[in-house]
């Protein structure tokens, strides 16, 4: 009973933020409704006997992706007019439409399977899942690594290339360069005749 | 002083709290006829085609504008791409007050003017006052007039310097440690003044002709005890300053060339951080300037670091000064006038002068007309050190970030009070 | 009771509002201590007036909090704007969970508690980020945006240094951790050098977390005014203001159980030997704050980015190699 | 809970992402709806692996973690571009495909 009571507050804490993330008007109300949602996920995750991803969801997934969006929000979003951008209502039917639909078809696949599995298994520890990435899949973990290095690379050429353009653009007008201080002794002079 | 706000800034400049909106004003990001630049990693010249800066309105109430100074900043992200500084919040109209007081009655409304150096005040009017009137003080007043001027100096770098801890280190932490030591340091000079003059603050202790408080009995020993405990306490506070921290936040930030120094009149410590060796004590020596060695401090940085070294070279200097002083008070009487019986007894019918006198803060003069009645000047007109100073803000900030421009008005150590007078 | 007290929902429960009630009134004495040890600095007496020798003012400022009127400006988010000082509050508070207070006695000893915590606490830039947009006051804008982005900066070295006592213990609980230091050695002399250049690494970068001076850049009085607490009033800002001392408490809590041993000590007690290490840390916090003066943003974004990021993953690497070849 | 209880809170958390991936104009907008796809699609994998026993499940989690938030990574990038060359974010202005 109370297990099914928390798993209902959790679903709901999950996707009532997530309903408003897609329609909350305000950008920046959408990034802390998807930070919600996103902690929410790690709840469920510690439910699912996975606190080792609960934790790294927090760390990575909302504390990252936060940060990143809210840079994202900040730097786009200069006004008001910019920060609250309207949904487009004209494809809000036909994506609601498409969106129960898909809903609909889902669950049906999922509660019309027999063969899901009922029970639980044993919970797997954090050492299993350690064990597991450095050997089964290191290949994986290698790649995601040089993934990481290109997106690293890819972002920082993304975000400078910008900047190299506007600073050559207007040389013309630029100030002049700063003037080495005189001697001490030139300017008691210059003091004095003043 | 490129001062002047352009046609469409007044449209940009929003309240400091008011909506978070950012100036799309092309204009906003004009920068002053000259600019001098101490890092060239910055091209301010792109912010001519990309406004989207945030406009600051930085003061008048703010907790490191040193009174009601407001500068409204225009930032791009931290970085200050310039800067506007508007004055007057404290305006009081003391210069046309002055016109309806009598000379006698004028000291004590300047003590109000630069309330962390009043004597200096006192100082610069009533000297300008015995010129016009041609009348000399007695030695005695001159020495007891350099004295106080000396620990008047070493009162207000103090503050300074408190305050400038607090600019950079805030006011929940280390910097509100250095500034409870300087104001401890700082009471006991104001202990003293106090038992010289009855007052802690606001002395209207020079008067025309001299000084209205003669020396107690056992003063001197306590102005030697005292300063002989603040030149040991200074010692704790470059301990307690001098660390990579306030290196790093002060040396090369906000330099100040000596050309753009002497093109906008600065005087005093800021002048000399930016190696002009100018002091009007031993340059236009006044009181008794001239018969004593005045080692001027002076350095060629004219960042913060070199207007922070030059103001506690001048602390140490002016102890020293003073504890020479001291000991050599000659006998005699301390007024050339007679005590006063009535406001209007000093008449001045005509002639004009300028005096200045080296404040703690830089050149402080007053320029008095006589005329009219004579009873009380027909013109005057102060120079305050602080207003010149301010003047260079919009040359200093840009360039900097918003922490630097705190640490940079902190060290040109502006008095409200005086700048608006 | 007692078959009350199996239900593991009641017990978690009881065991969070215990541990609530404990931090907050151990918030409330810190914070007299911090006043008290801030006047003593200055040569002046801190509080005096209420209670014997100031003893009752936090209570007294609790009471005030209460008292004063809450004002949301008028052109506040005001969602974010009331959820954020909770949302602080609760996040500093949440890494108390895992602590091992004693053996034995921690409310939950979690497969993953040095995660746990890290995650909590790097999550605090958030609520401040909101409390500094929502406000709409570009004072608390900028202190907002200077947290979010002094956030990704701390966050990377204090991470890799709390990683070495894992990769020493060869676990991520926390008990674990302070079972293997009771046994072998306390982790700031072991791996000897690296244990003591990690715990540094991660005793600065938790002070950039907890904003706390040098590192209290958000806040910066002297520039943002107040920073993003800057239109906050009453108990709100009492919440944020005691959020960043819970933080403290629960930073040096968590730095004496990953380096310092926890409740390992000699004669004295366990209890006894985490409060000391704890309080001691803290003193340590004070000390640096009512002495130091503040590092700029981008100084100590240079500070993490140039220094320690490489400096914590060098220590992390040899001390893989360390515990490989040596121990 | 059964395991079905978890896929349909998956399910419906996808489908909200849809929903927003078909209305949002804003960029930002659209890439948070991702998330919220590729989150529902996180807590299929942690659940099957729950009641499968398969840790592997778990292991691909951490790795779409890490890669969502590399996509948005690149994602925001490419939306900083487009406001510096249009001056918004709105995904109408990126319809052209030229510079």
């Amino acid at each position: 009973m109370l297990e099914k009571v928390s798993f209902g507050v959790v679903a709901f804490a999950l996707l009532w933020p997530g309903f408003k993330v897609v329609t909350a008007r305000n950008l920046v109300h959408t990034v802390f409704w998807l930070g919600l949602t996103l902690a929410s996920t790690a709840v469920l995750f510690i439910m699912l006997q996975a606190p080792f991803l609960a934790a790294i969801q927090l760390i990575l997934y909302t504390g990252g992706l936060l940060t990143l969006m809210l840079f994202g929000v900040m730097l786009t979003a200069r006004d008001q007019g910019l920060l609250t951008v309207p949904n487009a209502s004209h494809r809000r039917a036909f994506g609601g439409l498409l969106a129960v639909a898909a809903f609909a078809m889902l669950a049906m696949a999922i509660t019309q399977t027999t063969t899901l599995p009922a029970s639980p298994t044993a919970p797997i520890t954090t050492q299993q899942l350690g064990a597991l990435v450095f050997t089964e899949q290191a290949l994986a973990f290698e790649v995601l690594a040089v993934l990481l290095l290109a997106v690293t690379l890819g972002a920082i050429v993304f975000a400078r290339r910008g900047d190299a353009g506007s600073a050559t653009e207007n040389t013309a007008n630029s100030i002049p360069a700063r003037k080495p201080l005189p001697a001490p002794n030139a300017a008691v002079s210059q003091a004095k005749g003043a | 002083m490129a001062l002047s706000t352009e046609p469409g800034l007044s449209a940009a400049i929003g309240g400091g709290s008011g909506s978070v909106s950012k100036s799309r004003d092309g204009q906003a990001a004009s920068m002053p006829t000259r600019a001098f630049v101490p890092d060239p990693y910055l091209d301010l010249a792109r912010y001519q085609a990309d406004a989207d800066l945030l406009t600051l309105s930085f003061g008048p109430q703010h907790p490191s504008t040193h009174g009601v100074f407001r500068a409204v900043l225009y930032l791009d992200g931290e970085i200050v791409v310039k800067a506007v500084p508007y004055v007057g919040y404290l305006h009081r109209g003391v210069e046309k007050l002055c016109e309806k007081l009598s000379y006698s009655n004028v000291t004590p409304i300047l003590d109000k003017n630069d309330y962390v150096s009043p004597m200096c005040n006192e100082q610069a009017a009533n000297l300008a006052f015995e010129k016009l009137l041609g009348i000399e003080v007695p030695l005695r007043a001159k020495f007891l007039r350099t004295l106080l001027a000396e620990m008047q100096r070493v009162a207000s770098h103090l503050l300074w310097l408190g305050t400038f801890a607090i600019d950079l280190g805030g006011a929940l932490g280390g910097g509100t440690s250095v500034f409870m030591y300087c104001f401890r340091e700082r009471e006991l000079i104001l202990d003293l003044f106090e038992e010289l003059t009855g007052c802690r603050f606001h002395y209207n202790t020079h008067c025309i002709g001299g000084n209205r408080h003669d020396i107690p009995a056992g003063w001197p020993k306590l102005v030697h005890e005292t300063l002989g405990t603040i030149d040991a306490r200074l010692d704790d506070y470059l301990g307690m300053l001098e660390h990579p921290i306030f290196v790093d936040r002060t040396r090369g930030i906000g330099t100040l060339d000596a050309e753009l120094a002497l093109e906008l009149g600065l005087a005093g410590p800021l002048a000399r951080a930016s190696g002009i060796d100018h002091d009007l004590r031993r340059d236009a020596p006044y009181h008794i300037y001239d018969q004593l060695d005045v080692r001027v401090a002076c350095e060629s940085g004219g960042d913060c670091w070199s207007r922070y070294k030059v103001r506690l070279d001048e602390m140490r200097e002016s102890i020293r000064l003073a504890r020479l002083l001291v000991d050599n008070v000659p006998a005699g009487p301390i007024s050339a006038s007679k005590p006063l019986t009535n406001v209007t007894q000093f008449k001045i019918t005509t002639g004009q002068t300028y005096v200045a006198i080296e404040s703690p803060r830089g050149e402080l003069g007053t320029w008095v007309i006589a005329g009219g009645k004579g009873t009380s000047p027909l013109r005057m007109k102060i120079r305050p050190p602080s207003l010149h100073a301010l003047a260079a803000v919009p040359y200093l900030f840009p360039r900097y970030t918003l922490s630097d421009a705190v640490a940079i008005l902190g060290s040109l150590d502006p008095i409200m009070g005086e700048a608006d007078r | 009771m007692a078959d009350l007290l199996a239900n593991p929902w009641l017990r978690g429960l009881l065991q969070g509002a215990l541990l609530i009630t404990v931090m907050m009134t151990a918030v409330a004495w810190i914070s007299w201590f911090e006043r008290k040890f801030a006047g003593r600095v200055q040569s002046r007496l801190g509080p005096t007036m209420v209670g014997p020798s100031g003893l009752l003012q936090p209570l007294a400022d609790a009471l005030k909090m209460f008292q004063k009127q809450e004002l949301i400006p008028s052109a506040a988010d005001s969602l974010l704007f009331r959820l954020a000082p909770p949302l602080a509050l609760f996040l500093a508070l949440g890494g108390a969970a895992v602590l091992p207070i004693t053996q034995g006695m921690l409310a939950s000893d979690l497969d993953v508690g040095v995660l746990y915590v890290l995650a909590f606490s790097g999550l605090l830039a958030f609520p401040i980020w909101m409390a500094g947009w929502s406000s709409s006051n570009k004072y608390a804008l900028l202190g907002g945006m200077r947290m979010v982005a002094q956030g990704i900066s701390y966050e990377i070295p204090m991470v890799l240094a709390a990683l070495v006592p894992v990769v020493v213990t060869g676990s991520l609980s926390l008990s674990d951790i302070v079972t293997y230091q009771a046994t072998h050695h306390w982790l700031v002399l072991w791996p000897p050098g690296l244990g003591l250049i990690a715990f540094i690494i991660f005793f600065t970068m938790a002070l950039a977390e907890g904003n706390r001076i040098p590192f209290d850049i958000p806040e910066a009085e002297s520039e943002l005014v107040a920073g993003p607490a800057t239109e906050y009033t009453a108990i709100r800002f009492g919440l944020i203001a005691s959020a960043e001392y819970v933080h403290s408490l629960i930073t040096c809590a968590f730095a004496s159980t990953l380096f310092l041993g926890g409740w390992d000590g000699p004669f004295l007690p366990p209890l006894c030997w985490i409060l000391i290490k704890t309080v001691g840390l803290f003193v340590l916090i004070t000390w640096l704050r009512w002495s130091l003066l503040r590092v700029r943003s981008d100084q100590l974004m240079a500070l993490c980015w140039k220094y320690l990021v490489p400096l914590s993953l060098g220590i992390l690497l040899l001390t893989g190699a360390f515990i490989q070849w040596v121990g | 809970m059964g395991l079905s209880a978890y896929l349909l809170v998956s399910a419906a958390l996808f489908c909200l992402g849809v929903f927003g991936l078909l209305t949002r104009r804003n960029a930002v907008g659209i890439l948070a709806s991702v998330e919220l796809m590729a989150n529902a699609g996180n807590i299929n994998l942690v659940a099957f692996a729950r009641f499968n026993g398969n840790a592997t499940g778990q292991i691909f989690a951490l790795f779409s973690t890490a890669l969502t938030v590399a996509e948005v990574v690149v994602g925001l990038a490419l939306v900083i571009l487009l406001y510096r060359s249009r001056g918004d974010v709105l995904v109408e202005s990126a319809s052209e495909l030229k510079g």
